[in-house]
């Protein structure tokens, strides 16, 4: 890392502004994210959900970075790999554990398990397992609050695969065509399941540049530095909110685990090394923790109280989950159509299920 | 009452919807400086301007996928698709994201909006611009379908979908665009999910939806005059949700049935209207319900083969004849 | 007879052809290097090497499109999609293009193209990814459309699927990966448009498709054991081209029938036999055709619910016993 | 036009190579073209036929210039403007007009109609009428021609509007990606029916600037020059050939009238002085007839003499596309499967067709 810039970015005004107490909690908030994951993972493998477990372990700067600019209209979209954004934006860890149990109690009721996580009341719109689906719908949200008169952004997050769905370029054409206010943040972490960059894309300089073809600004970011996230990204943000013009920033990050808790051959399609390397030099969490004892603004026992805290939060969110209802089988014809489930005269009109 | 296009009738519900609610706007190709391909949304630009009502690029998957998210902060987005055929392309945005989000939400989500365009074969347009995929979208459950075939249903119809707050993929024709009917000047709604008795009879029931319901009309037509065989005839309007209980009435009262439409035969909406009827209706049935469909093959280009690909009134009196007689 | 799994028998199928016939490649995401997300592809690349076993980017508009353009010239693509829930983002390549492009030619053309990948619900991955696109094919004049239950089916169905000149959508099922069944180490074929009579019985006809077809062998087993009632269970194997022959046989048998699949009901593949059923052998049935399908509803992810949401053989049962007694 | 530039085009070997007679055919082609698309249009106005009519006149010296350059394993795809690339493969007039009358002697045996025209043994794949559809089956015939070990090209042909379709730019990063020797032809007009393009699109400089970001060669060319539409294409034609490299070209053009006969407001969305402007000073066949007389390749007798013979071939073809019968309506339901056609085995097993 160059010094010269880390210290220009922990300088940008965004980061001069940070609180003692603000810098702990980005560190907070990124534990947080580990704990919970790796609760997950615990309860995956004892049997106790179904379906995908995509971990962001080793992304979680992204995530927190980026969510520690929100204001009231700026949106969070993202794909499968999603529990990072929602704690991110302030979902508690129940409703998301709880989610993941197929639970009554979960966020969506147990309807929409790992990867789709909601909270519209903060500004959280998922949580999409289709690749690349969630870029067109990030599109809307900036159009939406254009069109509100709101000054706001839609921070659309994908991954590095993802940047292959047609829709994505239809989207920047949009974006840039219509002047919305919509970032697309490309967490890239060098694979797209058992597929490195390298074996998916072609590019220039990197893939945040093919946005220069449709007019659009462009940047790439060291996800592993707070600082530099949060100075880059405050710089789209900026732009969205006073230009009303989209940004493209791509952002190299690591996720630690397999592509989802399946994925039984990640240490066979990228070397084992290179994922210690990355743990043990370029994990986010460590490095924040670094910065902040340099600054002084932490010690180590600050640290573990913060540490064993997330590591509580995400047992008792464990328990809860475990301790919660299974959903009824009635309720599964619930949550289809709104106009059904608030029994207006609409909902209340024709046949809207088919099983005789 | 005055007659007016089904053109002009579904334009002046999206007139009436974008005067009534400032969160309606209209989005699609050419549907703002061109006026609509089809000339549908002629004038709305002009009197709505810009941020109404806005021409998209060729880009159905990224503009549908755009009102989908804007339609969940609550903007109530009328998007035309040039045709309905051009779905294709944004397939997973309509199904998946439009179809599922509420359900993937666990009901935090609903997305008011809109897709309409016309989905329709017979006009020479060849086989990747003729398809008819009502019944594809009511296989989604979390999606609804409607099929208007007069001006007077396609107003009403749309004037509700708009204020629907779930979304509906609303399918019109482009045969019938210019085609008048007579419709109030009073404002009116139709409910999604109502179907309507368009002729009483009392021998056999002819059920259709779309275009086809006029042709079963005009069979009927032929029936009472040349065979003195008296037809109900009801047009379904929506498919999802969808008016059992009407169908169910006209099969009790006349114990035959034939079923009309332009789609192709498998898994067409009739199949699953026939597959209801004989479960329901079992000891009312006379004799077999009949359906009547597109020619199973695409759209063929060739305007004499194409009519003939269609059903045709002549095609429903046969059918009838063999179970009426 | 040796035992192998339905993954295996995917696997071995494509093999044997790949063997046979140099104009056959496997294309699709993680189907090289990393041996397919589901495992059907392993050692293939390994064997067949980079030219004959390729990983395409996330690009299934591309890649699909690809391996279509590639059959018009005469190569034998294998595409896999890693769920067919993600048809839904080439679903205007598959529909358009493989579909019509024959018919559009006046029949210059052909696409021996297949497309493969698991269709089902039951694994817990939510609505998005959990599609069963098998009737929105077959309503497609131009694709065909296979649902193996069985290894022994999926490899004898494939190697057909393979050889066929006209675009086939093979649909597989997660939950059979694993499972196991007797399959011949001869070479054998079992040709599209065949179904097959997987118990027979005398009272009632349970007639399915995919992995449906196995709980109702498991009902016509609690059907025989707990009620004497015999069934016979018919699995339909090719959804198109379609083995009407051994419907009606079976119905003209028993005079009763349960149909069962795990689509959403409006327009399942299951509305079409009913309504095929109902108008070829009125007179044959003593009872109302019953269905069981997916409880309709987008895919739920709770893995409790997601189990009751699927036809269960209690169902198929149930749904017995209110018409054979 | 750059007068020094146009002297290297024409010296350009692909050029230089051309001897009188080429030149003259070139000419020849482009008018059959023309002639042939005027005696459609009366035809049309005259309830001759359905359904759409995409008139390619002013253009044709694109599809004739690229038909021009092709080889024994040179293919072309495009879309639904396609009677010039059509006839520029080779395509009979008659087979082509009796299409467009829906006549059993059409080339799609009347089952496709004007957007729909094929060739496959002039290796010319149609004729397709989903915008941007055919951009992943022309990467599909180049996937074919590498993978069969022969030396050749897919030219895949589209307009400007069509780059909005997001398939466009999963086939370039796939082209990039796996040496692909497809050649993208984007025939910009300026318009996608009534929408320029400043309405449609944003980019840095043009369209095929776009390519960049994936790695891709493109250019630009002046599509009413011939000597630099073939020289320039044919430098896309030696990277596939020789290197096995994508290419993308962008090539300025004009169509005279609408976006299909039935577009009533083509000379509202444009004004009437441009379209007048465009026949004036830059018609590809006038341009390319007057640098014939200027190298005494033609006169003017000779130039007549060609025209009358295009034109009443044109004729000729109207007559046999009226004499022509009417396809049967049991031929519906052939040419929908291979193998029922052929009376396999295949076709003749299980039901394929299901009206009852
Ligand atoms: C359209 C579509 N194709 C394929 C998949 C299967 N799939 C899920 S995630 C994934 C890899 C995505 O990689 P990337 O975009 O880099 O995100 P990451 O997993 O690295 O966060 C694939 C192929 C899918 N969900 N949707
Ligand atoms: C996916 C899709 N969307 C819309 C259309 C309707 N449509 C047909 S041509 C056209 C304009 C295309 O313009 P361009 O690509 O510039 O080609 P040009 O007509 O100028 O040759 C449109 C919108 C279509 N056929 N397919
Ligand atoms: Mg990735
Ligand atoms: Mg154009």
């Amino acid at each position: 890392m160059d010094t010269l810039k880390a210290c220009e970015y922990a300088s940008a005004p965004i980061n001069a502004a940070l609180t003692p107490s603000d810098k702990i909690r980005l560190l907070r908030e990124m534990l947080r994210v580990r704990r919970f994951e790796q609760a997950s993972l615990k309860a995956y493998q004892a049997g106790k959900m179904g379906g995908f477990l995509h971990l962001y372990i080793g992304q979680e700067s992204v995530a927190i970075g980026a969510c520690s600019l929100m204001g009231p209209n700026d949106h969070v979209i993202t794909a499968y790999r999603d529990h990072g954004h929602a704690l991110g934006v302030g979902m508690s860890m129940n409703e998301c554990m709880a989610e993941l149990f197929g639970k009554v109690t979960g966020c969506s009721k147990g309807k929409g398990g790992s990867m789709h996580f909601f909270a519209p009341d903060k500004n959280y719109w998922g949580g999409h397992g289709i690749v690349g689906g969630q870029t067109p719908l990030g599109l809307g949200l900036a159009y939406g609050l254009k069109y509100k008169g709101l000054q706001g952004s839609a921070m659309c997050f994908m991954g590095d695969g993802a940047v292959n769905q047609g829709c994505y370029y239809e989207s920047l054409n949009m974006a840039g065509l219509w002047n919305l206010p919509v970032i697309y943040i490309i967490e890239n972490n060098g694979y797209s399941m058992g597929t490195s960059l390298a074996r998916s894309s072609v590019f220039k300089s990197c893939l945040a540049e093919r946005a220069e073809g449709f007019g659009i600004e462009w940047d790439t970011v060291n996800g592993e530095s707070m600082y530099e996230l949060r100075a880059k990204l405050q710089v789209a943000v900026d732009r969205a909110h006073q230009e009303s013009r989209p940004t493209v920033l791509e952002i190299s990050t690591y996720r630690y685990y397999g592509h989802s808790v399946a994925d039984a051959k990640h240490k066979v399609y990228r070397a084992e090394d290179e994922i210690e390397r990355y743990k043990a030099e370029h994990d986010p969490i460590s490095l924040w923790k670094a910065q902040l004892l340099e600054e002084r603004v932490l010690n180590e026992e600050q640290y573990e109280a913060i540490d064993d805290a997330a590591k509580k939060e995400a047992a008792d969110s464990v328990q809860f989950a475990e301790e919660s209802p299974i959903p009824s089988v009635e309720s599964i014809t619930e949550d289809v159509y709104f106009e059904v489930d608030r029994h207006t005269l609409a909902g209340r009109t024709g046949r809207h299920f088919f099983n005789s | 009452m005055p007659e007016i296009t089904y053109r002009e009738a579904l334009r002046h519900a999206m007139a009436e919807e974008l005067e009534r609610d400032p969160n309606v706007v209209l989005l699609g190709e050419e549907v703002a400086e061109y006026d609509g391909a089809y000339k549908v949304t002629e004038g709305l630009w002009k009197r709505f301007g810009d941020k109404r009502v806005s021409d998209t690029p060729i880009s159905e998957a990224a503009f549908i996928g755009m009102g989908i998210g804007a339609s969940m902060l609550g903007i109530r987005p009328v998007m035309e698709l040039m045709f309905w055929s051009f779905s294709s392309v944004a397939w997973d945005q309509i199904v998946n994201n439009a179809g599922c989000v509420r359900y993937m939400s666990g009901g935090l989500i609903n997305c008011p909006i809109v897709i309409r365009g016309p989905a329709n074969g017979g006009t020479n347009v060849g086989a990747t611009h003729s398809h008819t995929p009502e019944n594809w979208i009511a296989n989604v459950p979390g999606l609804k379908v409607v099929c208007p075939a007069t001006a007077y249903d396609a107003k009403g119809l749309l004037k509700s979908a708009i204020r629907d707050n779930d979304p509906v993929m609303f399918m019109e024709n482009t045969l019938l665009y210019g085609e008048k009917w007579e419709v109030p000047e009073e404002e009116y709604l139709i409910p999604l999910g109502v179907a309507d008795l368009k002729r009483e009879g009392t021998d056999v029931s002819l059920i259709a939806h779309g275009r086809a319901a006029l042709t079963a009309l005009k069979a009927a037509e032929i029936l009472q005059a040349e065979y003195d065989i008296s037809a109900d005839v009801l047009d379904l309007r929506s498919i999802r949700p969808l008016d059992e209980e009407a169908i169910l009435q006209t099969v009790r009262k006349t114990h035959r049935v034939v079923l009309v439409e332009e789609n192709k035969p498998f898994c067409g909406v009739d199949a699953q209207i026939a597959s209801m009827i004989q479960e329901k209706c079992f000891d009312d049935l006379d004799a077999p319900i009949l359906r009547i469909s597109a020619i199973d093959a695409p759209a063929v280009y060739s305007p004499e083969l194409e009519r003939a690909q269609l059903p045709r009134p002549t095609d429903i009196v046969a059918k009838v004849l063999s179970i009426c007689r």
